[in-house]
């Protein structure tokens, strides 16, 4: 295996302008064992700048649950990342 | 759409590309299958649909493409439901609707049946604003000169005071 | 049927003893023939569907028999047009059936369309209450063990405490 | 002509339990030619008692719109005692 033992894969959703953003809704990441949503978010910024504008504002949901940023995650975990929302 | 029709018509929530039909929610909230027969039906029914505006914000709306999270939104919609259901006597039914609406369609339906219609009315008005507040649909404006993805609230299903504030719109207390 | 089918189609206001449809009382809302073709749409409409119930009072109700004093009950529903179109940006209907109505079946509908949908929720809650206020219409209750005529409020659509009464309902305020 | 010159000539309408006491929805009464409507629901009551249980309660309309118990009539009109309404 190239990747490291210490290390779990995360499959990110994006939605809306944050999609746009990144150029795809559907992508898959690696993140420490000991992660959180906020690691995985840390590491979407790191590659896309212009994610920063929404860290004040986005909201996390963990396989189809709303959760927070400080939930730890799993390997094979559904972690989606989600812009203020205008439904309706 | 013929297949669909006997599943749609007790939906008591839905998240669909095809177009919304208040009927089918009114007959989902009046048919109550588990009841007994000597049930009190309701004595009221309100409902509320969204219509796609040719105007917002100053600009000439062209067309919304509304792009979901079903899973979550369908999740969503159940606990909506459920705090109405613990506020009020209500049977309430939600449906909104994904992909690109033209200006005067219906982009969401809700209905709320209730022996009582103050509590129909405010389950009603309770809902579309959970609705603006926490179901994770994106609105994608397309209009003259341009295009933007409209972004309202941060959802958040256990921020209080957004609750709090849905319910003072709701019963205005 | 279908020969009132068209007229039916734009009535903003009807007194009838034919089963009511909701759809046709949101056609009567949301289409403005009268309007230019740039205007801004509705962007939400309420309605409100009064169902007839099985119990009142503590009575088991077979059915109901309602008796109107038509072209009066007409012109009060344009009144009541009138009093929500003066308050709030909207664009109402009302129908009401007339003769014997079963249990389930719909009685009264309302409809408002409006840009905002408080202007909405609130004209069609106004609407209803006025509705029980003064329009010239009777219930005849027929329940287990024998009949009363219901009589609510005495008719006054001058009454001004009484229309207050209603605002505060449909606003909360 | 067998009337009075004096009087008028009033197509009474009633609704509801007034029509049940009455026994008919539609009947036409003469009045003096100085009636207001309470002449002509004073002139029902001397005839059907039970009618004056509605005296509080009752609300009038003269050729289908709402009006005033002290209301003037003429002749040919047609006046409609409404008692407490419960449509919706």
């Amino acid at each position: 295996m190239n990747e490291p033992v210490s290390s779990i894969r995360i499959n990110v959703r994006l939605f809306a302008r944050l999609k746009d953003i990144v150029g795809t809704g559907e992508l898959a990441r690696q993140a420490p064992t000991r992660a959180t949503a906020r690691t995985v978010w840390d590491t979407l910024v790191s590659e896309f700048a212009e994610l920063r504008d929404y860290e004040a504002s986005i909201s996390v949901a963990v396989n189809e649950e709303y959760s927070r940023m400080d939930a730890p995650v799993a390997d094979g975990d559904e972690v989606a990342f989600l812009p203020p929302v205008s439904g309706g | 759409m013929s297949d669909n029709r006997p599943a749609m018509h007790t939906a008591l929530y839905a998240v669909t590309t095809d177009t919304l039909h208040l009927e089918t929610l009114i007959s989902a909230v009046t048919s109550m299958p588990d009841a007994p027969l000597d049930t009190v039906g309701p004595g009221g029914i309100t409902s509320f649909v969204g219509i796609v505006r040719n105007e917002n914000a100053g600009r000439r709306v062209l067309r919304l493409e509304y792009e979901g999270y079903e899973p979550l939104a369908l999740r969503v919609f159940e606990r909506i439901g459920a705090e109405t259901a613990d506020r009020w006597d209500v049977r309430v039914a939600l449906h909104h609707r994904l992909g690109t609406l033209q200006i005067g369609e219906a982009s969401v339906m809700i209905a709320a049946a209730s022996p009582h219609r103050a509590d129909a009315f405010a389950a009603c008005r309770y809902i579309i604003e959970r609705v603006k507040q926490i179901v994770p649909i994106w609105k994608h404006e397309f209009f003259e000169g341009g295009d933007v993805w409209i972004e309202g609230a941060t959802a958040d299903p256990d921020d209080d005071a957004a609750r709090q504030d849905a319910l003072r719109v709701a019963t205005g207390e």
